[in-house]
């Protein structure tokens, strides 16, 4: 209990390595410093922990699967490299999100903490209450207060599990919008859809 | 044709409008294609509902026809749209208001470029009766690009999994831990309340014990023994236990019941007092 | 797609190694080696996706997870050994049982054998069964017995594993209920604050 009074001049760092491995191999979710610390009852500091984190991540680059942080901590995922293969053997997959659910997603994402009246000014139309629900039952958004304004509509912003799922650390990650803007002027040719197998098909075809 | 249109508007579903190849506008020479003024009705409301709205049709011809954002040509800008409004009216396609309110703000700011700006009283320069559509279609154009890209990212367990390894025991469900210090605690609150309860509601609640003794009365059906513990309503707090202990008190000392104890730690039976059953026992 | 129909002579081991690693620590359940040659559209043979397997288990077999074949297929688990180290991060907060079970646990124990009613009678409400229950399931108390009057009601008592499981050799142990019902007779002082700044403070002054 009080062990960590004394100062502790080596702690086995290899098995130290070991533990967190397994521990992050086997959790469901991203486990943060705080946390992996208490696999050892407080025995080993936050920057051991967080050397052998950089240890384990170096070891792993070569394999299939890697350790990355993410907004709530620590994870292995499979390198999306992998994904066609494993999709030959996987049954369900969450959907892919219409524009409607995406552009309200983007105006949450960039703008928040916004409403639902914030969301329609931008978009020029009704916000309809499914493609908000699609997002906040996705568990990518949330209402994290009310405006004090007539009404007291619901403020929205994203979630530490919207970070995650797309394997960001935090909002600064995502890609900028400036960026976009001048990306716009080449639009034609970024716009073909990256999966065009239909093309190859038909180019095939032809 | 009219397939192509529909194709084209299926395009623009999939986030790619800006490449759509466009459907004919009536009216406009358009050299690269063929004028073909027709659309059906069912290629239309497909074509139309590859549109979010007002602003994304607005940016859509905007970017079709090479304008200006930063200087649209409004009377340009509003007949191409109120063509397509026109449209959507002829063939009853069921018109989102979000069109009609646009169509009434792109007529106005046309109107409003026709006539000499009042000079300001701040003396600025006067507004440009544009800005404010230009700002919303910039906003809405970078929002639309951000979604594109939102889109495209990698989402765990679509574009790649995650790992979670078996573990074989399942993690024990970590039990309470109770001392000895614990029960002597319990012990104590059970006395704490006990007493409390002895102070508090014996000069209180007078008026209800005539009441219990009336819900007590009609809980006794004649002849039965009732435990004496299930006269009382616990879950309703501790002043009306007392109460309710009052009114059996008061029943018994009024005759109206017997209270009945086998010997010492025995649970107690109440039950009616009946003349009959008196007379019998007698 | 029509690849299959060809003979690979020697498909890239190394690879297929990688890609088998990547669909056996993300599966939710083990995989056959017919579901394993699925992620490579049939192109790699069961014999060499064993090999592979064998390979894989061998490189694993020092480290804190284990390839291990199990009845409906192989996967990963986490050794046995490494188990008490990952209960640590789950307990974050020790659970604690409620007032109504603390004190129904202290009536059977002061004042057994009792009847549900008898603990009624004490704690002067209703007692729940579930409150009943999480003490007979932890196996702190059971019924010895019923009453022999109407309703033959159980009869409870506290069990050897409650005074194992507390630490205490016999009932005598526990803490007297005079002392109890004295020290509450004190109770206006016992309740001071037992850090009493104040006091202390008094005492620096005088």
């Amino acid at each position: 209990m009080n062990m960590n009074e004394q100062t502790h001049p080596a702690p086995d760092l290899e098995h130290v390595k070991r533990v967190l491995e397994a521990a992050l191999l086997s959790a469901a979710e991203p486990l943060t410093v705080q946390q992996l610390k208490r696999l050892f009852s407080g025995e080993v500091d936050a920057d051991n922990i967080r050397k052998v984190l950089e240890e384990l991540r170096g070891e792993w680059s070569e394999r299939s699967i890697e350790l990355t942080p993410v907004a709530s901590g620590w994870r292995f995922r499979v390198k999306p490299g992998y994904q066609k293969f494993l999709d030959r053997i996987s049954q369900e997959k969450p959907p892919r999100y219409s524009r409607a659910v995406l552009e309200t997603l983007a105006i949450v994402a960039y703008r928040q903490p916004v409403t639902r009246g914030d969301i329609e000014d931008v978009r020029g139309v009704a916000v309809s209450p499914p493609t908000l629900n699609a997002l906040v039952e996705r568990g990518w958004i949330e209402v994290i207060g009310t405006r004090e304004t007539p009404g007291r509509p619901a403020i929205f912003a994203t979630t530490r599990k919207f970070l995650d799922d797309l394997n960001l650390r935090s909002l600064e990650e995502l890609p900028p919008l400036e960026e976009l803007q001048s990306a716009l002027a080449a639009v034609p040719a970024a716009l073909q859809p990256p999966e065009s197998t239909q093309s190859t098909e038909q180019t095939h075809a032809g | 044709m009219t397939t192509h249109a529909a194709n084209d508007a299926l395009a623009g579903q999939a986030g790619l409008d800006l490449a759509l190849p466009v459907a004919k506008i009536r009216g406009e020479p358009m050299a690269e294609l063929p004028a073909d003024l027709y659309i059906p009705p069912e290629a239309l409301s497909v074509f139309l509902e590859a549109f979010e709205g007002p602003l994304d049709l607005l940016l859509y011809l905007i970017r079709r026809h090479s304008l200006d954002i930063l200087d649209i040509p409004m009377a340009e800008l509003t007949r191409q749209y109120m063509e397509y409004v026109e449209m959507m009216r002829a063939t009853q396609l069921e018109l989102a208001a979000d069109y009609l309110l646009m169509a009434a703000v792109l007529i106005e700011i046309k109107s409003r470029m026709l006539l000499p700006r009042p000079p300001r009283e701040d003396a600025l320069e006067p507004e440009d009766p544009r800005a404010e559509l230009v700002r919303r279609l910039l906003e809405y154009e970078r929002m639309k690009k951000a979604a594109y890209a939102l889109g495209e990212l990698p989402v765990a367990g679509r574009d790649f999994s995650l790992v979670e390894v078996y573990i074989e025991q399942a993690i024990a469900e970590r039990l309470p831990e109770v001392h000895v210090a614990d029960l002597s605690e319990a012990w104590r609150a059970i006395l704490t309340r006990a007493r409390m309860t002895r102070h508090h509601h014996i000069t209180r609640e007078q008026l209800s014990v005539r009441a219990h003794m009336s819900r007590i009365l009609r809980a006794l059906a004649p002849g039965s023994f009732v435990e004496f513990s299930a006269l009382f309503e616990p879950e309703r707090g501790v002043p009306l236990l007392v109460v309710s202990f009052l009114a059996l008190l008061e029943l018994a000392r009024e005759s109206l019941i017997d209270i009945t104890q086998q010997s010492p730690f025995d649970p107690i039976y109440v039950r009616l007092r009946s003349e009959r059953a008196t007379l019998t026992i007698a």
